[in-house]
């Protein structure tokens, strides 16, 4: 009975996807010859395709509530995986190993192409853990971040076609203009909510990519600089597969960098005020925190790591220009950020790497690439609308263990 | 429990996905023939008709029975006109075991990936890459393309100007992009330095507004009697028809981006008299004539941009093999440089830089609705 | 003086375009608070149909003025139906999410749309039909505002007027704004939640639609890619006049317009964007909910 | 010692004059609780002297950490936190997705100073730091009896535990004067009773003053030493629990039928 009336259902679904797709599926004209072609095959498989996606999407959705009914009920919450990969030690440690030993022969076993998508996944998780400073732990939705990756990118570029600056002299230079630029940008919208924050800092993206665009004497325009010097390793340049392969074990340093830092930062002092900003603003304040700073340090952290991976960047592709920093590039790295789960660094990672790999081993759908792609954010987010991992917070130990702190778990230690 | 066996299930998709992609580059029995170039995102529309010359190119070339005995295998990959997947693309190409590269289509992304092609050396030919400096810098030594530089056309477009249509206020226009502004900024410094007509206005437009009037009445009141527009169709139809219903006549000078029929149709009578520089006239040619047959047999429209440039430097590259004998880089650039070969873009070489010998610019007007060459 | 007005309407064109796709932004976030990214997606597929439904229209040799009804009515027609079904697949399953999950499946659903219409139809620029006849009454005025300007802002005042009436005074439009100010309210005195969304994605999307086809036939083509920057635009208009506000979304679609046409009159084209945003910027310092939006100083 | 000293304060929103003219003493370990019917101005009051709101005129004198007077009108509320003063709020405003204990640690951190750096390096200063943080927080999670749901999510926690936990919050701040805004609404009587004894026991115990809007009558008259009465943004009455129950005039204009 059950399965007749969602039958009935998907089969109305399938109905309504015929109507709505007549005009565009199955009509096409050209206008300049007079012709026009009717294409009812595609009617037929929009139809069909509707029919099977519909049930299955029933299928699941009943079975995620009926799961999440089910634990409501018994009131135990199994023992997932996840949860043991985060608690138990014993589970979690050959797991690392397993990951580090992997990440280590990955350039060895695989050929330049996979070493190079993989660099640049790896680049998207450090820019995902940097915006998670600001929109994950502080609450800041900010839909420029790609600003600050293309003031690294130029300041690297900048500084080695004028200069002849070296990529490890100019990465503390470009973190640090990162910063700078995003206190610019931090203090403009202090008083800024939510949604209006959000226009500001996508105009702020905009505003620096028209200036890089149109101001040709500073930037080349949209041309763009090429000929970018690779990293060197002590003073001597490597073969392109060499470098490729020392770019990836760079990002991997980065990434375990970036990992440290950021789990540090939000379990300390500092990271729990972000939190509490992100949870009300204003009990916030009336704790004794100070809004303002709070708001600029993330902001200018979070801009940090955008102006490296900026050099990092402009070293990987040795050509830029002001088309790679777009809108579409700040809405990627938030969908890491929210993907992933909202200030959970594993989530991060994980998001990163689907959102960015994904595209890549999509090539083999060629055309249907970036459909296949918009079409599973849809479908990653009904599923999963918290993300891919929710944030587990930290637990401490305290009492009578007098002495050190150190002694606690970290929840989410990578 | 479930969610491990997922994670693995999806590891070890990931894994066969990679293997597989890597087992593909084993065989070595045909020849591999890289396309690249925007096929999807904004500027597809440039990008597209380059994946179809060059499958027609190799369609008719293994019909015949390939060449060394070998077929022609196409790999097409999309750069999405970015630098950063540029590089990924050409890559991908590498480890798929390329031989050679028709694209990429936009400068930049053209020159993210040559260093990649360069240092594995293949030889990459782009239909429409046309910052002067690809060819110009000698940066670039295994670039060739089909197309001319931006600075011909741009030297192409004033010399017109000044000589024939002997204009002395010239408003110098771009759409802000790669190619427009490239093309506008050599057009502007071509006029400065002759210093027979003056610039009245230089500003770039934004691509894809919906309304140009605000530009429009700027021209009007620099009192410029031409333009010269560096860009796009897209947004010259707009500001042509703008201009027009504002009754101004001012006369308006555009580059091969505006030579498009889609523009004869958009603007429709307020096109009449627009000036437009294009590859010279190939309507007697019969490959170009049977290629845009092909397409339309196929596809039931008009090939898109740089679809016969395209098709010419496929055809280049493939005769190049045939002629040499060889895939081995020296002997191709030594063949490319010195057979000529015929094409949609008629009998071509190529220079010691890479440009195209014999392809080269005419003057259009539009009159009766057609673009006309002007002689 | 005579350049300055030439300005100020080109400015009133341009804002009237990007006051009916705000419309669409800023009634959904006024009802659900999502930044709804794949509005410009709406109104592409707007136009698209328009140009679809009047291309094989001329070709099967209708006259002109029942092509001009028609393409409207079907194009407006299926935004709306686009509309809902984008609402029911992508947002509603994230009603009860975090904030931010429905705006990335907002993103993606932007993407997917675009490259539908990109495979489905063509990646080139198509050229669409002159719906909008040259009226011979205009003709002396010709020099400073062309048809097509007129029937732009004719259109734009006659749909807010419309849409004024149908918020203010009918039952719908009380339960829209009843679901605005307090969903939950609004549900315990029996306003149907789920029925109000949909009606407020149809009415913006059919706003975008029509706002697709006058631009559309204002500059005579389209491609699949037009939605993006357009959807932008609208979106900082909206937040600009205070999202949430309907007459906010008007005004802030005229002044963003307005801004764009001065700029680009007296100073240069080139920084055109950024005037704007920096007018942005700027009202949003000395008025942080827009110029229209209420200041919803939080109770403590 | 007065703590707080509010003399001739007025609040005008636009036209609408909120407070009129608020003369309030707190001194040491005094109890003193705001009463007066809805919209009086009682929580307008609070946001006044918290820097939620700056006031219109008057002043706010406040001798708190650090044994200065301090003229606090218009400050910002954090530093109006550092200066002594910490507050609960009507309408519960925790920290939700964040555990209880790092609820109280939030209240610690305009007493602590870790940097970004010293996050990052965490040094022995730091180390120390963060553990005195933690220990205090546990310490006053004991004294509201909250010790047993240390690690759950604030959110989670039975609403009158979240009031509790708002107070320990309020506590990590180390104030001189705790204000409490209806700490009571929504509690039974069983929980009202302990919130009595927790509040008497945060005065004797931390010898901190206690000011206080209430409307539970009962709670107000057995806690406070003072009551002050307002009605319409005007302050009515002043005086012990005995003289306000007997003046005819709060009689008249608030306790009217439950007291005459």
């Amino acid at each position: 009975m059950k399965l007749l009336t969602s039958f009935k259902k998907s089969f109305l679904v399938s109905i309504w996807f015929m109507f709505l797709t007549f005009p565009i599926m199955v009509i096409r004209v050209n206008p300049i010859e007079e012709i026009i072609e009717w294409r009812w095959w595609n009617m037929l498989l929009v139809g069909g395709c509707s029919f099977v996606l519909s049930l299955l999407g029933r299928y699941f959705l009943e079975k995620k509530e009926l799961m999440a009914k089910r634990v409501a009920d018994s009131g135990v919450i199994a023992t997932t995986f996840k949860k043991r990969l985060f608690e138990q030690r014993a589970f979690a440690v050959p797991i690392l190993i397993i990951i580090s030993f992997a990440a280590i022969i990955f350039p060895f076993i695989f050929s330049t192409y996979q070493t190079s998508i993989m660099t640049t996944a790896l680049i998207y998780v450090v820019l995902g853990l940097g915006l998670n400073i600001v929109v994950g732990l502080a609450g800041l939705l900010d839909l420029g971040y790609v600003a600050f990756y293309a003031v690294g990118a130029y300041s690297y570029a900048l500084l080695n076609y004028h200069f002849g600056m070296g990529f490890w002299a100019v990465l503390p230079i470009g973190a640090g203009l990162g910063a700078v630029f995003g206190l610019l940008l931090g203090f403009p919208v202090l008083r800024l909510r939510g949604d209006y924050l959000a226009i500001v800092t996508l105009g702020f993206g905009e505003i620096i990519r028209l200036i890089l665009e149109n101001w040709n004497d500073f930037s080349q325009g949209p041309s763009g600089i090429a000929n970018i010097s690779r990293p060197s390793l002590f003073g001597t340049q490597l073969g392109l597969e060499a470098n490729t392969v020392y770019l990836y074990f760079i990002m991997i340093g980065f990434m375990i960098f970036t990992i440290f830092v950021v789990n540090r930062l939000q379990n300390s002092r500092i990271g729990r005020a972000w939190i509490a900003l992100r949870e009300d603003e204003i009990a916030c304040q009336a704790m004794g925190i100070d809004k303002t700073r709070t708001k600029l340090n993330a902001f200018a952290l979070g801009a940090t790591w955008a102006g490296m991976m900026g050099v990092v960047f402009a070293a990987k592709t040795t050509f830029i220009n002001p088309a790679s920093f777009t809108f579409l590039e700040s809405a990627i790295i938030l969908s890491i950020v929210v993907m992933g789960g909202m200030g959970s660094i594993v989530g991060v990672i994980v998001a990163a790497f689907i959102l960015i790999l994904l595209p890549e081993y999509l090539r083999a759908f060629s055309d249907y690439r970036m459909l296949l792609f918009g079409c599973i954010m849809v479908v990653m987010m009904v599923f999963r609308p918290q993300g891919i991992i929710s944030n587990v917070r930290r637990t401490y130990r305290y009492g009578n263990n007098k002495g050190q702190d150190i002694n606690h778990r970290e929840t989410e230690e990578v | 429990m479930k969610s491990f066996v997922k994670l693995i299930v999806i590891l070890s998709i990931m894994v066969i996905g990679v293997f597989s992609s890597r087992l593909g580059s084993a065989s070595d029995t045909t020849i591999k023939l890289g396309v690249a170039g925007a096929h999807s995102g904004d500027l597809a529309s440039y990008g597209i008709p380059t994946v179809r010359a060059a499958k027609f190119v190799v369609k008719d070339i293994n019909e015949k029975g390939g060449i060394l005995g070998k077929k022609v295998e196409l790999l097409i990959e999309d750069d999405v006109c970015k630098p950063e997947m540029a590089t990924n693309t050409a890559t991908k190409l590498i480890s798929e075991g390329v031989h050679l590269v028709v694209g990429h289509i936009c400068s930049g992304a053209t020159k993210a990936a040559m260093g990649i092609y360069n240092n594995s050396n293949i030889i990459a030919m782009s239909p429409s890459a046309t910052n002067p400096d690809l060819t110009h810098s000698g940066d670039y030594p295994n670039f060739y393309r089909t197309i001319a530089s931006d600075d011909a056309q741009a030297r192409l477009e004033v010399d017109f100007a000044l000589d024939i249509l002997k204009l002395k206020k010239i408003a110098v226009i771009h759409d802000k992009q790669d190619y427009g502004k490239g093309l506008a900024e050599f057009a502007k410094n071509f006029l400065e330095k002759s210093g027979r007509a003056e610039v009245v206005l230089y500003e770039g437009i934004t691509a894809g507004a919906v309304d140009y009037s605000a530009i429009v009445q700027k021209i009007k009141r620099s009192k410029a009697d031409g333009i010269i527009y560096g860009g796009y169709h897209p947004e010259a139809s707009k500001i042509v028809m703008q201009m027009r219903k504002k009754r101004m006549k001012t006369i308006f000078i555009s580059d091969d981006g505006v030579k498009d029929d889609t523009f004869l149709k958009v603007a429709g009578k307020y096109a009449e008299g627009v000036y437009a520089t294009g590859p010279k006239d190939v309507s007697t040619n019969t490959i170009a004539v049977a290629a845009t047959e092909a397409h339309r047999k196929e596809y039931g429209k008009e090939p898109g941009a740089f679809y016969l440039n395209a098709y010419a430097a496929t055809q280049a590259l493939l005769n190049a093999i045939q002629k040499s004998g060889s895939i081995n880089y020296a002997d191709l650039s030594k063949a490319l440089k010195t057979e000529y070969v015929e094409t949609p873009l008629g009998s071509i070489s190529f220079d010691d830089k890479g440009d195209a010998i014999g392809v080269g610019f005419s003057m259009y007007q539009v009159q009766n609705g057609v673009y006309v060459e002007v002689k | 003086m005579e350049y300055f007005l030439e300005l100020l309407l080109g400015g009133l064109t341009r804002g009237s375009i990007y006051a009916l796709i705000a419309l669409g932004y800023t009634m959904v976030y006024g009802i659900i608070g999502l930044i709804n990214f794949a509005h410009g997606e709406i109104y592409m597929i707007g136009a698209f149909t328009a140009l679809i439904i009047a291309s094989v229209l001329t070709i099967l040799g209708f006259n002109h003025l029942s092509i001009l009804v028609l393409a409207s009515l079907v194009a407006v027609i299926y935004s709306a139906a686009y509309g809902f079904t984008v609402e029911k697949v992508a947002y509603k399953p994230l009603r009860s999410a975090p904030r931010l999950s429905p705006l990335i499946s907002a993103i993606g659903m932007s993407i997917f749309l675009q490259n539908y219409v990109l495979l489905a139809q063509t990646s080139d620029f198509m050229p669409f039909p002159n719906l909008i006849p040259d009226f011979d009454f205009m003709e002396p005025y010709a020099h400073v505002i062309g048809s097509s300007e007129l029937v732009i802002l004719l259109t734009t005042a006659a749909v807010m007027m419309l849409l004024t009436v149908l918020i203010k005074f009918t039952k719908i439009g009380k339960a829209m704004r009843a679901t605005a100010q307090d969903k939950s309210m609004a549900m315990l005195v029996g306003v149907n939640i789920d029925r109000v969304i949909s009606v407020t994605f149809i009415i913006g999307s059919s706003l975008a639609a029509i706002g697709g086809i006058l631009v559309a036939s204002h500059i005579g083509q389209i491609n699949f890619y037009i939605g993006f920057l357009a959807g932008i635009k609208a979106f900082t208009a909206a937040v600009l006049g205070g999202i949430g506000s309907i007459p906010g979304a008007v005004l802030g679609g005229i002044v963003l317009g307005c801004t764009e046409s001065f700029a680009t009159g007296y100073v240069s084209s080139d920084y055109e964007d950024v005037f704007a945003f920096t007018l942005l910027v700027l009202i949003l310092i000395f008025r942080p909910a827009g110029i229209l939006g209420r200041s919803t100083t939080e109770k403590v | 010692m007065s703590l707080l000293n509010v003399t001739n304060l007025t609040m005008d929103f636009g036209g609408l004059r909120a407070l009129d003219n608020i003369n309030i003493t707190v001194h040491e370990n005094e109890i003193v609780a705001i009463i007066g019917p809805n919209g009086a101005g009682k929580t307008t009051f609070f946001n006044c002297i918290t820097g939620m709101y700056t006031p219109t005129s008057g002043d706010i004198l406040v001798n708190g950490t650090g044994g200065k007077t301090h003229r606090i009108n218009g400050l910002k509320p954090n530093k109006v936190t550092e200066k002594g003063l910490a507050r609960t709020f009507q309408n519960i405003r925790l920290f939700p997705d964040m555990t209880v204990l790092e609820n109280v640690m939030i209240g610690k951190h305009c007493r602590t100073k870790a940097s970004v750096i010293g996050a990052v390096f965490r040094g022995s200063e730091t180390v120390q730091e963060e553990y005195e943080i933690v220990e205090s927080s546990y310490e006053l999670l004991r004294k509201v009896g909250l010790e047993n749901s240390v690690n759950n999510l604030a959110k989670n926690l039975a609403y009158g535990e979240q009031r509790r936990l708002e107070i320990a919050r309020a506590l990590a701040t180390e104030p001189v004067l705790l204000l409490l805004d209806e700490p009571a609404a929504g509690m039974n009587p069983h929980e009202t009773k302990e919130l009595d004894e927790l509040i008497v026991r945060i005065r004797d115990e931390e010898n901190i003053a206690i000011l206080l809007i209430e409307h539970d009558m009962k709670l107000v008259m057995s806690l406070s030493d003072k009551i002050v009465v307002m009605d319409y943004g005007k302050q009515i009455a002043q005086g012990t629990p005995t003289e306000i129950q007997n003046n005819p005039e709060v009689i008249k204009a608030y306790l009217g039928e439950d007291f005459a």
